[in-house]
């Protein structure tokens, strides 16, 4: 609780240093209400919460575990922005503050323990997002990126409200604890409209988490947006609609998983095809990025499909690991972005000569965002295939060691052009900013590859 | 009797709602659009949803609708500016809105509820009661509900103003 | 207001259901079929409402508040989006001069 | 002295190390004494073994060394076997090895890879060595190899001529399809008998009965290898092109040793050839096929040492059919005698080549016996006993083998009598063109003709009394010989003997068959006297016109063409075939297909993403439709 | 302990030298990697030839997965371990003379190979095992990748692509079998104790065998491995020739058939004729290359299929073949790619076409490519008669027709290696060959070394043969031992 109650109040702070144009302070003072959140966060840590509010929200390991990697994502993103945002515009604290809302968002979308919550706090974000999109009001990818985004956004909105509202005509409550009840009570004879319920609001987050066949704004969106904008979206926002989604079936649905699980099952093996296959083939690096996270979808989707006691370790484990990879890669885009004008992937040739550090970072990234070994990503998809097979996916397990194989190749054209290609290009220069983020993540990211029992039995 | 009202005016709400999606004029899609609302805050009154009624009187067809209409003023597009779909697209569309329909509605055909929906509590609906419980179970998304309008102003301010730096 | 209590006595569940579906599928079907991104947006709203509605009967049905206070929600988000929708189409339109969804499609592939 | 056999190969070893570490630093008349002392030594140890031997009661001696192989139930010792057999070859390899390092001396005199030549030399008699004394297969077979591969080393010792090379790497090939042969043949035995140690095996063997089927399989597997190793049909062809290296080698490798090691081996595992009877056959006919055929090709060769080639590899025939037919005293004395005035042939050979300055060809020959007096004299008495004239060696051997065969089969005899005139025409028929008649070389050749070095004519002189008097270690009964020979190989034949049962031909028979054969031969020479000395006859130039008989025979009866046809180019287009259309196309085509595959899916499916709103939409509705059907589909 | 210091000695190595930014790096790297080969040297004096796994270490690495940190060395691995120990001083020598550009990561990569693969030979643990199998070839790819020749970029993709991808069916196989372990443990003691039935027992031996097969390479999974050897530089050939398909091999011994026995009673007979169609078709294809590098590449795939078809044969005298093979192996073809760099760095070509008549002006050179080349093509007292014969012996046990197929290698590889050696070296010296020096310095001492291995190894084979006996004769006894069970 504290958490939201300090990033809204910090929200309004930034806001406020807008109004008296202090903008230096804008960084720090962001980055210090983060760092302050995430204490806060972990303060909370084994608390054995029990819901607040009339049981609107409720805080556990769960919800703190999930909002301190948020937070921090958020706290890497906002170091990267510096100096990012001047760019735009000079209304700079517009920015951080709709950041910061975006994050109250997620907080509320990762601790919800009622469907109002859940759908208040999608919806904080979505808008918040639809904003961001779109703060590079000249240019028109920027503009067409916010309308996509927005339009598509509210459609899946109206599918998961009908989604809720059919539960709530089948169960009479919002609560998550309530449906649980009356699944528990009634176990025989759940209506239809519970089950219609299930299908459209899985159809809204599915929609939040760019599975196919709803992960058409993804590719565009994540394009058109500003960089650092989709760093955000394809960090924070992604795994905050992993987390709900998790929250919500892990809670409630699980007892009916025999109804549920064959289609997110048909969702799965469609999401990693069409992310993979579709990444081959792009040029621009930053599309390619976008089209990964759509794989990475399907990856995450394990955990649901194979919902179990580990799902949420598995989500969580995977999602730091994703995020702190992108984090690495979309950062580096924007450096190389800035030389070379360009964000394709030849714009990266010849880097390992001139930056070897960045190239370095750049390396691990793609090589945990691949999944190879000693390497965060490659324990994330490790537990996650480790959990598909206990269940039994064996054919889904195939399927996705042929998307890994698939996606390595797209991967690796990054490293190639990095270390094997030559290129006259300049220095790019790396602010020491810049230059801390990168190393933390990928420091995160082999630490996590080593250990990753530091994070991933914490649920 | 009850039941013919309740037909009538669904009938109204189906009809004009057809007609927002049909008509080829922005402004008059809009105009009907206020028309359905009204047909909606009917409904609610019936359920005895006072608040909602008013509610959706105020804010849909007074806030909401007006602000619609202003855009399309603003932005000149009060006649068929707007190509249409080619007809292929829109029985498409159509098709795919109707297997949608028939997909939803048959999911729920065999639904135990037919019987008559009786107002257990008539009073739910009045503001006093909706009052009670807002302020008390819903507290908190009310309050955050205000960041999510806080952030809609931010944006809206942001984006819709004219910037004068260019980037 | 007796009378309203009364009237509604007879009107079966499904037939709201059944009701707000239509309205829903109509909303669906006026997204797929415009081209205005303004009238979209509209039948968008279109949508929302019948969920609305849907949602008052059930409350009703189940004379439970809670159902009435969450489209007093619903209708604090869709002025939400409003206001941001169409911001974002006002600044479409300045940089594009049109509000045609099918003019945006830079970003593909 | 026996238990010091070890020394007796690892002395020719220290001297190949010596010479070969030392090549370029010692002086040539050093690397010529190193050369020629360690197997001098190494022979002196094997007199006196072969004395002890002689003296010693028990007949066969087993001198550990180290244990080389084990894995599981094989075990390998590296051990040496001593008794008559090795003993004898023992003689033969270091003494005949010795002449011939002698002789080298002066033949290698002015070449520049004299100490590389003679350090390959001492290597081959210690392969030699290794081949004779070993006490199981595997040792053998480590000997059989190395010879090969000095063999190979020495016939490419010109390895700037690249045809000399292609000669060294086919007479490698070649063996090496053998020694497969000698491998499976191995582990067939070490499957059926347990073991590898003759000692082991041959008394099991002894009690199996007459024609098993495995032990005809290993049979057939030794003789293929035999055959490699001994140019016998069908893998004769290399020892012709031998004849690339230099003419010492040609002596003791490709006449007198290792060619002759395929005898031995046999010999050596007499038993189990003589317990399948259908082998033996084959082995005869083979033989006297190869020997006839051989003797065929001889006929018409222009190259001195072509001839010896191919009269080497028809005496080797000659020598199987008395394997064949169960001579394997007969047999083995062949090899002696065969040692000795092919050694000799060969070196005398060399003498005229050396002094003809490198001329092989004996069209440009003639009338040498004047220049060349002690090469010509002794080249007569080899070629003598080559034909088989008593009482020089060749005859009391040949004779033996062919007696033998009589007994088994009258035909066999008969072609052996052909083939012995055959021999007998074309080894007169080189004398004759070399050294009578007049000359008809260069002027210049004919200027530095010279009687070659005592370096190399007193090895030769040895040969030639060796070839004289060789005949009598085998003396048979008929002549009122003992046949020391067969009384001292006793030990190691008897249970064959057994099997076979004795030898009885009554010596009026005996008489006849001599006389036949010695009359053919006599024969034979006289006809090449009168045919290349009264009628001064001289064999055309290439080109020019030969009979359709003569030209078969002149180009070897086409053989190493068929071999080409056959097998080398099918082999070599099957190669390209595998690498382009298999390997590339696919193999790897289909690898790569995945790869394509993936990508074209790729360029197609991002058309999916159009870029409008409206399709998204309308993808996403259907997607939506979609799944509530799947999922209700179920609940329904 | 020892383990940690001998998987950990080239991991610190591997972090230094990307520091240093001169040539120098190489005498750092030299010395690293000769004080463990020492150090192996001195576990071998340590190391008891019995059955029984020795420096045994095991940590808990993730608990709640079952991960453990456990590492061993037995006789099989012992082997391995001195070969891999043994052959990284010998190629860092070879590569003296290169200067490569940025040699701190060059040397840096080739440790941290060392490591990932002495990881794999020790790891007692199905899941470090993978860890140390993927440990190994990212390093391998980024020094073919960065110091290859030419098309290396594509060639190194497909290469890598190719064998991640078997390895991943691999993990799935591991990760199932792990689920099945009773105490859900990646112990491979466990592994071994596992009970499945037949079918899935054949699924696990596919997968497992899939991505062995891949690295060996074995046919029909080879195509990768000609392209590769020729575009990857001298010491990215050396490694993946002489140590990383030995990876796969060992994978064979250690993994595949203990753990799946009754998929390899099942399907070995497929693999064993697989292995033996490679030994031929590589062996033809070998004949009429004019590229020497890839002639050796393909006489390398017919040299590994004798060594998978000793293994299939499955019984002592094929399995002990099979590991000293893959010793001989290691040093043989080291020894040739080495003789072949010397040749292409001083003529700038590798067609055979172009050369001829090096032996008259490099005797030092002749003689010793001669031995190593004797060495390959098996011929007694070199090492490669020992393993070819132990390894043929075994195939026959199996079958008869089988060792006569098999043995064909002895004739076909004499063909195509003196082929080779005459067209390089025999014959007449053209303009190109003339001026060409003889070997010296680290050439001298490198191709020394190996001869001395090859002839020694060959002359006095046992005691290699006794580090690995009892090993080899515990596992034969426990996997039939578990097919008598599954008969009854």
């Amino acid at each position: 609780m504290n958490v939201l109650i300090i990033i809204s109040i910090l929200a309004l702070v930034v806001l406020y240093l807008g109004l008296y144009k202090a903008k230096s302070a804008l960084v720090p003072v962001t980055v210090l209400g983060l760092a302050g959140a995430a204490v806060a966060a972990i303060a909370e840590w084994n608390s054995n919460a029990s819901p607040i509010f009339s049981g609107m929200m409720l805080f556990d390991n769960f919800a703190v575990a999930f909002s301190v990697i948020t937070i921090l994502s958020t706290l890497l993103i906002v170091l990267l922005s510096k100096d990012y945002f001047d760019r735009i515009s000079e209304h700079v604290a517009e920015y951080y503050a709709i950041i910061l809302f975006a994050l109250a968002g997620v907080v509320v979308m990762v601790s919800y323990h009622n469907l109002t919550m859940l759908f208040i706090g999608i919806e904080i974000m979505s808008v918040a997002s639809y904003i961001l999109a779109g703060i590079r009001k000249k240019d028109i990818a920027s503009n067409e990126a916010a309308l996509k985004y927005f339009l598509m956004g509210a459609f899946s909105t109206g599918f998961l409200l009908f989604g809720i509202t059919f539960l709530y005509g089948a169960t009479g409550s919002f609560d998550l604890e309530g449906i649980k009840q009356y699944l528990i009570s009634n176990p025989t004879e759940v209506s239809i409209l519970f089950y219609a319920g299930i299908i459209l609001a899985a159809i809204g987050l599915l929609f939040k988490v760019g599975a196919a066949p709803f992960h058409f704004w993804t590719p565009d969106v994540y394009d058109g947006a500003p960089t650092l904008i989709t760093t955000f979206m394809s960090t924070v926002v992604k795994t905050a609609g992993f987390a709900a989604f998790l929250r919500l079936f892990a809670t409630c649905f699980a007892p009916l998983q025999e109804f549920w699980m064959p289609v997110l099952l048909v969702v799965t093996v469609i999401t990693l095809f069409i992310g993979n296959i579709t990444a081959l083939y792009q040029h621009s690096f930053k599309r390619m990025l976008a089209y990964s996270s759509i794989s990475h979808a399907g990856y995450m989707l394990f955990a649901i499909v194979a919902l179990g006691a580990n799902s949420g370790n598995a989500v969580f484990l995977y999602a730091t690991a994703y995020s702190v990879a992108s984090i690495i890669a979309f950062g580096a885009l924007i450096l190389v972005k800035r030389v070379t004008g360009s964000d394709n992937f030849d714009s990266f040739n010849g880097l390992a000569k001139t930056n070897p550090y960045l190239a370095f970072t750049v390396t691990v990234a793609m090589l945990s965002l691949a999944g190879i070994p000693l390497t965060a990503g490659f324990m994330g998809k490790f537990m996650m295939f480790s959990s598909a097979l206990s269940d039994y996916h064996v054919y889904l397990v195939v399927l996705a060691v042929i998307n890994a194989v698939i996606g390595i190749f797209y991967y690796l054209r990054v490293i190639v052009a990095m270390y094997f290609k030559e290129s006259d290009r300049a220095k790019v220069a790396v602010s020491p900013y810049f230059n801390v983020v990168l190393g933390i993540s990928a420091l995160v990211t082999i630490i996590l590859g080593l250990f990753p029992a530091l994070v991933s039995n914490l649920l | 009797m009850g039941l013919s009202l309740f037909y009538f005016v669904a009938f109204l709400s189906v009809f004009f709602a057809l007609l927002v999606i049909f008509s080829k004029n922005p402004v008059h899609s809009v105009l009907y659009l206020i028309v359905t609302f009204f047909t909606f805050t009917i409904h609610y009154i019936l359920l005895n949803a006072q608040f909602l009624a008013v509610v959706n009187f105020i804010v849909y067809m007074g806030a909401i609708m007006v602000l619609f209409l202003f855009v399309l003023m603003l932005l000149n597009l009060n006649k068929e500016t707007e190509p249409m779909k080619s007809n292929l697209l829109k029985v498409a569309g159509v098709i795919a809105g109707m297997c949608l329909l028939v997909t939803i509605a048959g999911s729920v055909k065999a639904l135990d509820v037919s019987d008559p929906l009786v107002l257990k509590d008539p009073g739910i609906g009045l503001v006093k009661n909706l009052g009670k419980v807002l302020f008390s179970d819903f507290l908190l998304p009310f309050e955050i509900s205000s960041i999510l309008l806080l952030t809609a102003m931010v944006g809206a301010v942001l984006l819709a103003k004219r910037d004068t730096k260019h980037a | 207001m007796e009378t309203v209590t009364q009237t509604i006595q007879s009107v079966p569940l499904n037939h709201y259901i059944l009701f707000s579906t239509v309205i829903f599928a109509i909303g669906v079907m006026g997204v797929l079929i415009r081209r205005n991104a303004i009238v979209i947006f509209m039948s968008i709203e279109l949508m929302l409402n019948a969920i609305n509605l849907l949602l008052t009967a059930f409350s009703a049905y189940r004379g439970d508040a809670a159902g009435q206070v969450f489209v007093f929600f619903i209708m604090a988000l869709a002025a939400a989006e409003v206001a941001v929708g169409l911001a974002i189409i006002v600044m479409v339109f300045r940089n594009t001069q049109s509000v045609d969804i099918n003019v945006l499609n830079r970003l593909k592939w | 002295m026996i238990n010091l056999v070890w020394l007796v190969p690892l002395l020719p070893l220290i001297g190949f190390l010596i010479n070969g570490l030392g090549r370029n630093v010692l002086s040539k008349s050093l690397v010529g004494l190193v050369g020629c002392l360690s197997v001098l030594a190494s022979f002196a140890i094997s007199v006196g073994i072969f004395v002890e031997l002689n003296a010693s009661e028990t007949k066969s001696f087993i001198v550990p060394v180290f244990d080389w192989i084990t894995a599981g139930t094989l075990s390998v010792p590296f051990n040496f076997l001593v008794d008559p057999l090795s003993s004898i070859m023992l003689l033969i390899v270091t003494g005949i090895g010795f002449l011939i390092h002698v002789y080298s001396t002066g033949y290698m005199h002015d070449d520049a890879g004299f100490a590389k030549f003679f350090s390959y030399l001492n290597l081959f008699v210690f392969f030699m060595l290794l081949l004779v004394l070993g006490s199981n297969y595997v040792v053998m077979f480590i000997g059989w190899e190395g010879v090969g591969l000095c063999s190979y080393l020495l016939i490419g010792f010109w390895f700037t001529n690249t045809s000399y090379a292609q000669a060294a790497k086919k007479a490698f090939v070649m063996n090496r399809i053998g020694d497969l042969g000698f491998l499976i043949a191995v582990f067939l035995i070490f499957n059926t008998f347990g073991s590898l140690e003759f000692a082991k095996i041959f008394p099991q063997a002894a009690s199996m009965v007459t024609g098993d089927s495995t032990l005809l399989l290993i049979t057939i597997l030794l003789f293929i290898a035999a055959t490699g190793k001994s140019a016998q049909i069908p893998l004769f062809t290399w020892l012709p092109d031998a004849m690339a290296g230099p003419t010492p080698v040609s002596a003791l490798i490709h006449a007198a040793t290792m060619v002759t090691a395929g005898i031995y081996m046999i010999t050596r595992s007499n038993i189990l050839f003589t317990l399948s009877p259908v082998t033996m056959d084959l082995v005869a006919v083979i033989g006297l096929v190869t020997a006839i055929l051989a003797a065929c090709i001889a006929l018409t060769q222009n190259d001195i040492k072509k001839v010896l080639a191919y009269s080497t590899v028809s005496q080797l025939g000659y020598m199987f059919l008395g394997l064949g037919v169960g001579a394997y005293t007969g047999a083995f004395f062949h090899v002696i005698t065969h040692a000795f005035f092919k050694a000799l042939l060969f070196l005398g050979a060399g003498s005229v080549i050396h002094a003809m300055s490198n001329e092989q060809d004996m069209r440009n020959m003639g009338g040498l016996k004047k220049s060349l007096p002690t090469t010509f004299f002794t080249m007569l008495m080899g070629t003598i006993a080559i034909s088989g004239l008593p009482p020089f060696s060749g005859f009391f051997s040949k004779d033996e083998i062919l007696a033998h065969a009589y007994e088994h089969n009258k035909i066999l005899w008969v072609v052996g009598v052909i083939g012995a005139m055959l021999t007998a025409f074309y080894m007169f028929r080189m004398m004759f063109l070399t050294f009578w008649g007049g000359f008809r070389g260069t002027k210049e050749q004919e200027h530095h003709l010279h009687e070659s070095p005592k370096s190399m004519t007193i090895p030769l002189i040895v040969l030639a009394v060796l070839s004289v008097a060789g005949g009598f270690i085998g003396v048979p009964a008929a002549l009122g010989g003992s046949h020391w020979l067969a009384s001292f190989l006793a030990p190691v034949l008897t249970p064959s003997v057994q099997k076979l049962g004795e030898f009885h031909l009554d010596h009026t028979t005996e008489y006849i068959l001599m006389a036949v054969s010695v009359g053919g031969a006599v024969a034979a020479a006289i006809f090449a006297y009168v045919k290349y000395v009264k009628g001064a006859d001289v064999p055309v130039r290439d080109g020019g016109e030969r009979g359709a008989l003569a030209n078969l025979s002149y180009n070897k009866f086409y053989v190493d063409e068929l071999y080409a046809a056959v097998i080398q180019r099918p082999l070599d287009a099957l190669s390209g075939f595998f690498f382009k259309v298999v390997d590339r196309m696919g193999i790897d085509g289909i690898v790569n297909g995945f790869g394509r595959g993936a990508s074209e899916a790729s360029k197609s499916l991002r058309l999916l993403q159009t870029g409008n709103v409206g399709f998204y939409i309308f993808m996403m509705v259907i997607g939506i439709a979609a799944i509530i059907v799947y999922s209700f589909y179920k609940i329904y | 302990m020892d383990i940690l210091l001998l998987i950990f000695l080239p991991l610190l190595g591997a972090l230094l030298f990307p520091f240093a930014k001169t040539q120098g790096v190489k005498y750092g790297a030299l010395v690293l990697s000769v004080i463990s080969l020492l150090h192996s040297v001195s576990l071998l004096t340590r190391f008891t030839p019995d059955a029984s796994t020795q420096f045994l270490v095991d940590y808990v690495w993730i608990e709640q997965l079952g991960i453990h940190f456990k590492a061993g060395i037995d006789g099989i691995s012992m082997v391995l371990v001195l070969l891999t120990n043994l052959l990284i001083p010998i190629i860092i020598l070879a590569a003296w003379k290169h200067d490569y550009k940025n040699p701190g990561a060059f040397y840096a990569l080739i440790a941290f190979m060392q490591a990932g693969l002495l990881l794999v030979f020790t790891a007692l643990d199905a899941f470090l095992f993978y860890i140390g199998w993927e440990a190994a070839l990212i390093p391998i790819y980024f020094i073919c990748g960065s110091w290859g020749g030419e098309n290396r970029i594509w060639v190194n993709l497909k290469f890598f692509i190719y064998t991640i991808a078997g390895s991943l069916i691999m993990l799935v196989a591991i990760i199932y079998a792990y689920l099945q372990t009773p105490g859900n443990s990646y112990d491979i003691a466990q592994f071994y104790q596992l009970n499945l039935d037949a079918t899935t027992q054949g699924w696990i031996f596919w997968a497992f065998f899939l991505a062995f097969a891949i690295k060996m390479p074995v046919f029909p999974f080879h195509t990768w491995q000609p392209d590769t050897y020729t575009a990857a530089p001298t010491a990215g050939t050396m490694l993946l020739s002489g140590i990383m398909l030995k990876m796969g091999i060992y994978g064979v011994i250690r993994w595949l058939i203990p753990v799946a026995p009754l998929g390899f009673a099942e399907w070995g007979q497929t693999a064993m004729v697989l292995s033996i169609i490679g030994i031929v078709y590589a062996s033809i294809i070998a004949f009429t290359q004019k590229d020497a590098k890839r002639l050796v590449a393909y006489s390398s795939i017919a040299h590994v299929g004798l060594i998978a078809a000793g293994i299939f044969a499955w019984n002592q005298q094929g399995l002990q073949g099979a590991m000293i093979q893959m010793l001989n192996h290691g040093i043989n073809v080291v020894g040739l790619f080495f003789a072949l760099d010397i040749i292409s760095r001083r003529l700038n070509t590798r067609e055979i076409a172009e050369m001829g008549g090096i032996a008259k002006v490099a005797p030092k050179f002749a003689i010793t490519f001669l031995i190593v080349l004797l060495g390959t093509v098996a011929l007694p007292i070199t090492n490669g008669f020992i393993g070819e014969f132990l390894l043929l012996l075994g195939v026959y046990n199996y079958n008869l027709w089988a060792s006569i197929i098999a043995g064909l290698t002895i004739i076909l590889g004499a063909v195509y290696m003196f082929r080779m050696y005459q067209h390089i070296m025999l014959g007449v010296t053209n303009e190109r060959t003339l001026l060409f020096r003889d070997i010296d310095g680290t050439e001298k001492a490198v191709l020394f070394i190996i001869c001395a291995l090859v002839l020694a190894i060959g002359i006095y084979p046992q005691p290699v043969l006794n580090i690995s006996e009892a090993a080899v004769a515990n596992l034969i006894e426990q996997v039939n031992g578990k097919l008598l069970n599954a008969k009854f």
